[in-house]
Order: structure tokens, then C-alpha cells, then sequence
């Protein structure tokens, strides 16, 4: 049963492994703020529409079951936008177009898809949980190298009356901002992958 | 402000009513007779879509199984137990030749070990160099080593040892002959899985010129038949190859092989 | 057996050029020297440390990837080359850090990680001057006069210059340099821009010694002449046609001399368009792609935000390059793998 | 906004997939081999169009009359789930050869969030009906142009020693970056500076 | 046909449930959302607003300038607050900027931009825009010559944007004077 849980974390990580959910990986990933925040929005669509799914999944018809489930997933999202804009505006304002393109997150549709409409409400309880966790972690890996070099900073939550932001001396006042850009975005996930993938390949020869 | 969560909902409604009408009719008059068979073909396929079967992807294939009576056999990842349930799903009995096969390099030649015709300083592709004369070794069957193979290869299976000479690993391989395809000088051949021992050598050319470019090139002695006879050995053309029907212990053979290229695949890996 | 001299072969993919990589990318070292000289007794011996920056950044790049690659490639030149090229393309005053990025983002990413030379589709060069250019658009904008020039006015490249005033000017000009005489810009002459005598990066200002660099390249056979003959000339065409509607002119009134001795062209066009890995292979994709690179940095420099263009104009058409290679191809490559089947 | 300032800025300045980060997916998934990324693009580029249009109706038929905007999102994605189904099933029966061609490729676009991103600038844009379906073959032929090109070059590196860890989806996204930085060239001056 | 009637309706059933559900969400989010939109709007007011009372929201007729609020100071017009559309490196400028009955700036706000982040977004920020501030007409600087050395510095790189600012600024400023005191 934690298998269905753990595994979203590393060995089937939605984002480095899968490569599902890309757009908003990158497209948030420039403040890990906004990582944190894409990451909360997703984990709550995500087990929403699992356990919705799940539960639906002898009465939705086969021949509207694509359409059936994204109004599922629409349904969270759109509640998740209202209230992220109601209540934390900032962080809506800097998610932009992206909060309703969960929507097309592969992520979740894959998981409605892959895996809630197979097993029982415990079990996508635990899959949505662990995906959820597993694309939040990426996205905050990739949201932290990308504002180390492109800003020199790291935004967290304000907390009080502390902004939330870390600024690295030296790096902030002439920071590499192609990082913030697409260009650099592309790049930092190119490297990250390669990375997994090069400690996964000494994994393997090591156990030869 | 409730006017409008009523909007909402029977105006919402109404459009998921009116396209799930749309969709149920039109799956209705749109149908597509699809051979039921064609899914069940495809969740039985390995899905590496590798191509093998010279149809594309696993899905082509599946399709092309039902539609246009292709070989049931054809998918080498798969093997024979592929083969065995497409032939159910068929209602076929099919014949497999029963072994799964494996990729090998047939040559263990080095720059050391092998004499060269010229130095090359062009693309680091098997292809590129042997246009050029049929490669820099003087030995036109062996292997280049630059590696083509390893580019192809779609599972990794395919290594370059530190001496210089490549091997492919048999847990790793599925038989997807694209290295075959790609090798300029056919060194690479199929092997039966089980195969414990190789003839690592390719070259049919006479024993004294074998010797004259490479040390560990195959001069077809024919010592290996005469120390093991139950091994299969066949030799032709002065290259000894071994007939895997044949299961004799081989090691004297090994021992004895005057250029040691015949390799216990085991004792290498 | 180790004694006796060997031939050297390389293979097709490689029809450019007979000679050795290694003694192809020292030829074209030696080429670049005399602009280079002049850009350092310009701006002065700051330049120096800029070059030797960029070089010391690209060479240890290509050592530590090399190490880890198992590939011995520094005696190649090609990262000398690289550096040197970045180097020529930053302004004298240039932080020297950037600089040292800018090889260390050519060699690492742009070439060794898709598998070093030879296997990189972009021009490293030109790409590491690219990424410099966004990250640090400031530090890569500062410019100084060359000492010669009495006039002490910091500020911008005649290029910049326009950039900057153009859009916001109402009066009438003959073109260019009427335009900088009457902006106080210390320009006089023509001659100014051949020699070199204005604000610009090291390498790029005197368009005299690179015409003479490159023509070098091309009778030894390094370059082809098609790149640089087709590049300048689509870029001169265009400007000729379009160039005078800034000033408020008509058509075909365009300064051509002017815009082919400033910035980046003369350089981009010889030495970094030319450059073996990352151009067509074909004659006719040859003068496809340079027929791109004209039209895209005339698109940029007159039409975009930057005053330049060239470096962006060349690795644009870079992603294009296997494009036009497949297009271009002569059938004999696309059939490759069938042929063989045959024997 | 003229069509062809339209035209320009989704296929060059605000490309989807090179500066929006729009349709990532399909452009790692299906940029390994030239033909099947002109096909993608293609089918794509006509699922966009149509959305767009499509979209465009319900924003100013049904969303707006009664003030649900707020809905936005769930009757989008409805329609463009709804939209990619029937035009699979329509061209399967109607058309199997181009079903062949692109038929694979059409599933994958209902989750490929260039399209609902589409209908979305769409709307924010106040485009009309033509420069919405407009828009939306701009952003198909911006998709068709960067898969394409993609692809050109990845077929290119699979005969090229590239480092065995980087092979396969990470030398994709450094390839793309690569692309995204060549493609700062276009950006909105140089569309004002054109047209402006 | 019946069968038909069954998938649609159950996914109208589905579609009409989730409406529903998003409709209830709206009821209790929008007068939040509009609340803070208020409190933003007049936060950015106060902030470039001179002494006075804030009038009513008039639409403006014009490319650049959007719309305006008169600012009355007892009896005497203290200056006009204007909402700005301007053209900047990455697409539109949003700026709320106040001025003088004359025409000089008072303050600025950037509200709404797409610039790259590094150069044009720092806009964003006060020190930024004071380099526009007390200047009227086309006194207000659009190109980077126009500025101390030490300014350079501080918006190197950034010249579109600050061009965009500056041309909307000055466009404010002209329908300023056209408005006059009235």
C-alpha cells in the first residue's frame, strides 16, 4: 500500500521520469514561491479528481469518459484559481495563465486516467498524494536552480514581517537572468534530467 | 447573485447534455469497425514500439497482423511467448523456432591486436569511415569499434570495454537487429540466447593472411573440432563457427585455440 | 609499426576541407590575429585581459570535459578558437567574469554536452556570446572610444548610437553618418569604420584586417566563399532597398558601406557563419543558409531591439541547418543504410 | 491588431513552445523523428484553429450574456475534450489515410495545454472571431515550425556521440533551450518597429 | 437511443453537478476578489494621487490614455490621475500616473507589464520611476542620452522600456494640458 505512495516521489517522479506536467513545471519555475504554490494547487486537483474519478468510474460512460473527467479536474481547478485570487492574490497574480492550465496537466489526467479509474478511493488517495509530493519536489528543484543563478535570491513563504526572500550576496547584484528566461528553463530541466539519469545509470552498475 | 449559479448550472449542463448527445450519435454514426482483436494484439505486444517488425510501432504491427496477415513471428523483443499468444489471440497455432535470440559482436580485435591501414581523423561513425577504403584496419570483416552500434541500440545494451572492442549485453538485448542493420562489415550476428561460447572472429580470409593483420583473428586451424568434437565447431572458409545445436563442453577448445578467439561469454562478463 | 607515417583520412560529412581539424582551426587562429592586434592596441591592454580570459575559460572547459570524457582534444585548437572568437566579441570593458562565462557556457553546453567538436549543432562562439548578451545585457553594452580618438565621449557603438536616438528623431538625414555628424558622434570618415578608429567589440572594429583575415581563409580553401559572398551580399542588398526609411528617405536609398564596415558583420560573416561544424554541407545549402543569416540580421539590426543582429542572425539559422541539410542532401547520404542491404 | 501582426507574434515573438512553455509535452514526446512531428504539427495547428473559433463562441455566446465567466475554464476544456474526440472520430470514418497520418497524434491533444492556452489568449486578447481562429493557426504553425525544426536536429544528434546520461529527453530540453535563446531575437519591438 | 440519452444526459448531469458546485465556490470568492481589487486600485490612487479629493473615472478618447480621474483640491482642480496604455519590451505598460493641471508628473505607477525580469521589471520599483518625476511635456525623457551618468547605470540594458514609459508619460502629460484646469 506505501508503494503506492512512495513511488511517485522518485522512481516514477511525474516530472524528471514520466516528463508529464512540463508546462507549468517550467513555466512557474522562475521564484520557488511559485513553485510551492503550483505545487499546493496541484496536489489538491490531484486528489480531488482521483478520489472523484475513482468513486464515478462505473458510472461514467465509456464513450464520454475523456470529457467527463476533465470537467472533474476543470472543476477543482477553477476552485482552486478563485480562491487562490481571493485570498492570496500575489501569488495569483505571479502563477498567471498557468493556474487554469492545470487543467491540461498531463499529471493529472494521466493519473485519472493511468490509475483512479483501476483502483479503489484508498489507493488513488495514496497515488495522488505521492504524485502530488513528487511533482511539487521537482518543481521546487527546478524553481531553486533557476533563482539561484537567474536572480540570486530565494523567495519562500513571508512570513511576519520577513519578505520571504533569501538574497545571495554577490550573485543577486549581477545574476545570470537568462535563467529566469525560457531559454534558461529548458536548459536547467535538461541538466537535472541528465543528472537523475546519470546517478540512476552508477545505481545500476554499482549492483552489477 | 444565486440568478447566476442557475445560469450556470443549467447552462453548463446543457452543454455537457448537448455534447454527450453530439459524441454518443456520433460515435454511433462514425463507427469504425475495429477488429476487437487489434486491442487485445496490442496490450500483448512488449509496446517498446522499437520497429523490428518492420511495421510501425507495436500498434502498426498489431493492425497489421489483422488487417493484412502479416508473420505472426515477427516480434523479436517479444519472443516466442509473444508469438505463442498472438497465435491464440488468432486463433493460429504458430511455430516458433522456440530459442530467443541475441546479439553479438563477433570479433574482439583492438587497435592493438589489429593491424591499421591508415590513420582516421573523420566522424566517429562506423559508416563514415569504412567509405573510406572499408575502414582503417587492414581486416575487412572486424570490427571498426567506433560504435555506430551503441548509437542505435535502443535499449543500452551495447558496451565498449576499456581494451577497445565492444560487447553487447544478452540479459539487455532484444533482438531488434537494429545494430545488425547499421554494422558496415556484418561483424555483429544472432546468437541463441543460451549460447555459453562465441567464435569472436569474422574473418574469411586464409589463415596466413589472418595472422599476417591481426593476432586474435580466427586462421581456421580447425584445433578447436579436434579437442572438442561434441562442441559443433564447423569450419569454412577458414573461419570456425559454432553450431549451437551442438551442446559439448567446450573448454578445451578454449584452451586450446591457438589465437584465443573463441570466447566464454560467461567468464568475459 | 608506430614509426612509419600513416595517411590521414577523414571521412565525407566532412567535405569542407581536406586538411586536419587541428591544423584547420590553428589557420583560422592565425587569421584572426591582425584584427585582434589592432583591437588591442585600440582599447588598450585591458583588451588583453578580456582575451586571455575568454581563451584561459574556454581551454580549462575543454580540459576538465575532456578529463571526464576521456577525450584528449585541447591540441585540436578548436577550443583556442572558441575562446578567441568570444573574446573578439566583447567590448574592451567588459566585466572580465562575463567574459570567462561566456566560454565557460560555449565549451560546456553549447559543444561538450551534446558530445564535443564536431557534434554540436550550434556555433559555441556565438551562443556563449548570446547567453552573456541576456544574462548581463548591461555589463555587455559599456563601451569605450579607441584612445586615437580625442574625443572622449563614453557611451555607445555607432550602431547603439542609432538604436538609442533614432527613435526618437524628427529631423532629416542623409543616412548614417550624417545622422551621428549632426548627433556629435565622432565619426568623420568612412575610413573611421574600414580601419577601425570607433567604439566596438575587440575583435569586430577593423573591418580592413578581417577582409584580409578571411580572404586569406578562403584561398587556402578553409572557408568556402559562398557563406561570406552570399551573406554580405543579401545583407547589402537589403539594406540598400530598406536602410534609408529611418532617415525619412525612400527606397533604395539605404547607406550600404556604412552598415557592412559597423558591428559584428565582417566577423560574423568570415569566421563564424563560415564555421565548419555548424553550416550546410552542401554548396546549395550553403546559399540558403547564407542568404538566412543576411536577411535575419538585417531583420534585427533595423528592425529589432538590438543594434546588432549578426550573432543572433547566425545561430538562428544554426537551428536551421539540418533542416537545410536534409533538404539538400545529395541522395546518395539518404540511402545509405539501403545500399548496404544490397551486399 | 492586423492578422498578419497576429501571425507574427505566435509564430515568432510569443512562440508557444519557445518562450510560453505551451505544448511541452508533445514537443519532447513526438520530436523524435521528422515525420511524425510534421504530422503532430499539423494536426495540432487544425484542432488549435478550430478551438479557438469554437472557444470564441461560447466566451461571447453563452459565457458573457449571462456573466459566468468564471466558468471559463470548465467549458473550454469541454469543448476542446469534445472537439478532439469528434474530429477523430469524424476523420477515421470520413478520411482512414489521414487518419493514419494523423490520427495517432489527436488523443494526445486534448491534454496539450497549447490549445486551451490558445482560447485563453484568445479571450484575454479580445480578439474577434476571425483573429481568434487566426491566432489559432499562427499558434499551430509556431508549434509546427519549433517540433519541426526540433526534430530536424535530433534526428541529427541520434548518429552523434552524445553522453550517454544526456541522451533522449535531456539533450531535447537543452536542444529547445538552445532554440529559446536564438529565438529572443524576435521579440515585441521588433513587431512595432515592422508594423507598429 | 436510449442508450444515446443515457451518456448525455450523464454528462450533463456531471457538468451541471460541477457548475453548481463552481457557482456556489464564485458566490463566496468574488466579493473578496473584489474587494482587493478595490483596495489595490486605490492604494496605487493614494500612492501617485496629489492633495485632494479623487473624482469619479472618466473615459478618455484616446490611443495612450484610458481613461482619468480629476483631482480636486477644495475648489481648485490639484492635478489629473491617468490611467496609461504604453508599449514596453515584452508588450503593453499599465501605468497610473498623476499630473499637475499644467502637465508636469507628479508620480507613477507601473501596474500591469510583461518585461523581462532584470531590466524592464524594474519599473516596478519607485527609484525607477522617479527619474520621470516634475518633468512636463517633452522635458520628460525617453532615451537614455537624456540622463546623468550614474542613472545610465542604473537602467542599462533596459532602454525599450524606459522609452515606453517615457512616451506614455508625455502623452499623459499633452492630454493633461488639453484637459487645462477645467
Amino acid at each position: 500500500m506505501l508503494k503506492e505512495f512512495t513511488k511517485g516521489i522518485i522512481k516514477e517522479n511525474p516530472v524528471f521520469v514520466l516528463a508529464l506536467g512540463l508546462c507549468p513545471a517550467l513555466g512557474v519555475t522562475s521564484k520557488v514561491v511559485n513553485a510551492l504554490g503550483m505545487g499546493a494547487g496541484v496536489i489538491f486537483v490531484l486528489l480531488g479528481s482521483n478520489i472523484f474519478v475513482s468513486l464515478l468510474k462505473n458510472f461514467i460512460p465509456e464513450k464520454v469518459r475523456i470529457p467527463a473527467y476533465i470537467v472533474i479536474i476543470a472543476s477543482f481547478v477553477t476552485i482552486v484559481e478563485m480562491v487562490m485570487e481571493a485570498f492570496i492574490p500575489s501569488l495569483y497574480e505571479s502563477l498567471g495563465v498557468f493556474v487554469p492550465l492545470i487543467v491540461v496537466n498531463c499529471v493529472i489526467l494521466g493519473r485519472a486516467e493511468a490509475f483512479a479509474n483501476k483502483n479503489t478511493i484508498g489507493a488513488s488517495i495514496l497515488d495522488a498524494f505521492g504524485m502530488g509530493i513528487g511533482f511539487t519536489l521537482a518543481l521546487i528543484v527546478i524553481a531553486f536552480v533557476r533563482e539561484v543563478l537567474g536572480a540570486g535570491t530565494v523567495s519562500l513563504v513571508p512570513i511576519g514581517s520577513w519578505d520571504g526572500v533569501i538574497t545571495i550576496p554577490g550573485l543577486s547584484t549581477s545574476p545570470a537572468r537568462v535563467f529566469s528566461l525560457a531559454a534558461g528553463a529548458l536548459l536547467v530541466m535538461g541538466y537535472l534530467q541528465a543528472l537523475l539519469k546519470w546517478s540512476n545509470m552508477r545505481k545500476t552498475e554499482v549492483k552489477k | 447573485m444565486i440568478d447566476r449559479v442557475i445560469y450556470a448550472f443549467l447552462s453548463v449542463g446543457i452543454l455537457g447534455g448537448l455534447l454527450g448527445l453530439a459524441l454518443a450519435y456520433a460515435a454511433k454514426i462514425f463507427a469504425v469497425k475495429k477488429d476487437a482483436r487489434v486491442g487485445e494484439l496490442e496490450e500483448n505486444l512488449p509496446g517498446i514500439n522499437c520497429g523490428a517488425c518492420g511495421y510501425p510501432g507495436c500498434a502498426g504491427y498489431a493492425e497489421a497482423i489483422v488487417l493484412e496477415d502479416a508473420e505472426m513471428t515477427l516480434c523479436s523483443p517479444g519472443g516466442p511467448d509473444v508469438a505463442a499468444k498472438i497465435g491464440e489471440i488468432m486463433g493460429v497455432e504458430v511455430s516458433v523456432s522456440g530459442e530467443k535470440m541475441v546479439a553479438q559482436v563477433m570479433c574482439r580485435g583492438t587497435r592493438e591486436t589489429s593491424k591499421t591501414k591508415y590513420e582516421y581523423d573523420g566522424v566517429e561513425d562506423c559508416n563514415a569511415m569504412h567509405s573510406s577504403f572499408g575502414g582503417d584496419k587492414t581486416c575487412p570483416y572486424g570490427c571498426l569499434g567506433l560504435g555506430s552500434c551503441i548509437k542505435v541500440c535502443p535499449v543500452d545494451a551495447i558496451t565498449k570495454t576499456d581494451a577497445g572492442y565492444l560487447v553487447i549485453d544478452r540479459d539487455l538485448c532484444i533482438a531488434c537487429g537494429k545494430c545488425i542493420d547499421v554494422c558496415p562489415t556484418g561483424v555483429i550476428k544472432m546468437i541463441p540466447y543460451n549460447a555459453k561460447d562465441i567464435v569472436a572472429c569474422n574473418s574469411t580470409d586464409k589463415g596466413g593472411l589472418v595472422r599476417k593483420y591481426c593476432s586474435v583473428g580466427c586462421i581456421g586451424c580447425k584445433i578447436c573440432d579436434k579437442k572438442s568434437p561434441e562442441g559443433g565447431f564447423v569450419i569454412e572458409n577458414f573461419l570456425a563457427t559454432i553450431d549451437y545445436s551442438a551442446d559439448g563442453n567446450r573448454a578445451e577448445a578454449i584452451e586450446a585455440c591457438p589465437a584465443k578467439c573463441i570466447i566464454d561469454l560467461d567468464a568475459v562478463e | 609499426m608506430s614509426e612509419e607515417m600513416k595517411l590521414r583520412i577523414s571521412s565525407s560529412p566532412q567535405i569542407h576541407s581536406p586538411a586536419s581539424t587541428a591544423k584547420t582551426m590553428w589557420l583560422v587562429v592565425l587569421s584572426l590575429i591582425p584584427a585582434g592586434i589592432w583591437g588591442v592596441y585600440a582599447f588598450g591592454p585591458r583588451s588583453i585581459a578580456v582575451l586571455a580570459a575568454s581563451i584561459l575559460g574556454a581551454v580549462a572547459s575543454e580540459y576538465l570535459m575532456g578529463l571526464m570524457l576521456k577525450k584528449n582534444t585541447l591540441r585540436d585548437g578548436s577550443a583556442v578558437l572558441t575562446g578567441l572568437l568570444i573574446g573578439y566579441n566583447m567590448p574592451a570593458e567588459v566585466p572580465i567574469f562575463i567574459a570567462v562565462l561566456a566560454s565557460v557556457f560555449a565549451i560546456v553546453v553549447v559543444k561538450w554536452t551534446f558530445g564535443g567538436l564536431g557534434t554540436n549543432w550550434m556555433n559555441p562562439a556565438l551562443a556563449g556570446r548570446v547567453f552573456v548578451f541576456f544574462s548581463w545585457t548591461g555589463g555587455m553594452s559599456r563601451w569605450s572610444m579607441p584612445h586615437m580618438v580625442p574625443d572622449t565621449v563614453s557611451g555607445a557603438s555607432p550602431l547603439g548610437f542609432l538604436k538609442t536616438n533614432l527613435m526618437n528623431f524628427s529631423g532629416s538625414a542623409d543616412g548614417p553618418m550624417d545622422f551621428l555628424a549632426g548627433q556629435n558622434y565622432p565619426v568623420d570618415s568612412y575610413m573611421d569604420l574600414f580601419i577601425g578608429r570607433i567604439p566596438g567589440c575587440i575583435g569586430e572594429v577593423s573591418a580592413l584586417l578581417l577582409l584580409i583575415g578571411g580572404i586569406f581563409l578562403i584561398i587556402v580553401k578553409i572557408v568556402n566563399w559562398e557563406i561570406p559572398v552570399f551573406y554580405l551580399g543579401s545583407f547589402a542588398l537589403l539594406t540598400w532597398i530598406f536602410g534609408g526609411l529611418g532617415y525619412g528617405n525612400g527606397f533604395f536609398t539605404g547607406d550600404i558601406l556604412f552598415h557592412l564596415l559597423t558591428g559584428g558583420i565582417m566577423l560574423g560573416a568570415l569566421f563564424m557563419a563560415t564555421d565548419i561544424v555548424t553550416s550546410p554541407i552542401t554548396r546549395k545549402g550553403m546559399i540558403i543558409f547564407a542568404l538566412g543569416c543576411g536577411f535575419l540580421t538585417f531583420l534585427i539590426r533595423f528592425y529589432g531591439s538590438f543594434p546588432e543582429g549578426v550573432s543572433l542572425a547566425i545561430i538562428l539559422m544554426n537551428i536551421f541547418v539540418p533542416m537545410i541539410n536534409r533538404a539538400t542532401q545529395p541522395a546518395k547520404f539518404g540511402k545509405l543504410p539501403k545500399e548496404k542491404k544490397n551486399d | 491588431m492586423t492578422y498578419i501582426g497576429i501571425i507574427i507574434t505566435f509564430v515568432f515573438i510569443n512562440n508557444f513552445i519557445l518562450t510560453q512553455f505551451l505544448g511541452l509535452c508533445p514537443f519532447i514526446g513526438v520530436s523524435k523523428n521528422v515525420e511524425s512531428a510534421v504530422g503532430m504539427g499539423f494536426a495540432v495547428t487544425f484542432v488549435m484553429s478550430i478551438a479557438a473559433l469554437a472557444t470564441w463562441a461560447i466566451q461571447n455566446f453563452i459565457l458573457i450574456p449571462m456573466n459566468i465567466e468564471f466558468l471559463q475554464t470548465i467549458t473550454f476544456i469541454l469543448m476542446i475534450a469534445a472537439l478532439v474526440q469528434f474530429v477523430e472520430m469524424f476523420i477515421q470514418k470520413s478520411s482512414p489515410a489521414l487518419y493514419k497520418a494523423l490520427g495517432i497524434y489527436l488523443p494526445l491533444i486534448t491534454t496539450n495545454c497549447a490549445v486551451l492556452g490558445i482560447a485563453l489568449i484568445s479571450v484575454r486578447s479580445n480578439y474577434n472571431a476571425i483573429e481568434s481562429f487566426v491566432a489559432g493557426i499562427a499558434a499551430g504553425l509556431g508549434f509546427l515550425l519549433a517540433i519541426v525544426l526540433m526534430s530536424t536536429i535530433r534526428e541529427k544528434l541520434d548518429s552523434e556521440w552524445v553522453p550517454a546520461p544526456l541522451r533522449g529527453t535531456p539533450i531535447a530540453f537543452i536542444t529547445g533551450g538552445l532554440m529559446a535563446l536564438a529565438f529572443m531575437a524576435f521579440d515585441k519591438a521588433l513587431l512595432n518597429n515592422l508594423i507598429g | 437511443m436510449t442508450e444515446m440519452i443515457k451518456t448525455g444526459s450523464k454528462l450533463a448531469l456531471i457538468c451541471a453537478v460541477a457548475a453548481l458546485c463552481l457557482g456556489a465556490v464564485n458566490m463566496v470568492t468574488e466579493p473578496q476578489i473584489a474587494k482587493f481589487r478595490a483596495a489595490k486600485l486605490k492604494a496605487a490612487l493614494e500612492q501617485v494621487a496629489p492633495a485632494g479629493t479623487i473624482g469619479d473615472e472618466t473615459a478618455a478618447d484616446d490611443v495612450i490614455v484610458t481613461s482619468y480621474y480629476p483631482v480636486q483640491d477644495g475648489t481648485s482642480m490639484s492635478g489629473y490621475i491617468l490611467n496609461l496604455k504604453g508599449t514596453g519590451y515584452g508588450g503593453d505598460l499599465i501605468i497610473l500616473a498623476s499630473f499637475t493641471p499644467e502637465g508636469a508628473v507628479i508620480g507613477s505607477v507601473l501596474m500591469e507589464h510583461d518585461e523581462t525580469p532584470g531590466l524592464g521589471k524594474e519599473a516596478e520599483n519607485d527609484w525607477y520611476m522617479e527619474k520621470y518625476l516634475g518633468y512636463s511635456g517633452t522635458e520628460i525623457p525617453t532615451s537614455k542620452t537624456q540622463l546623468e551618468q550614474a542613472d545610465l547605470d542604473a537602467i542599462s540594458g533596459a532602454t525599450i522600456t524606459y522609452a515606453g514609459i517615457g512616451y506614455a508619460l508625455a502623452a499623459g502629460s499633452d492630454f493633461t494640458v488639453k484637459l487645462g484646469g477645467k
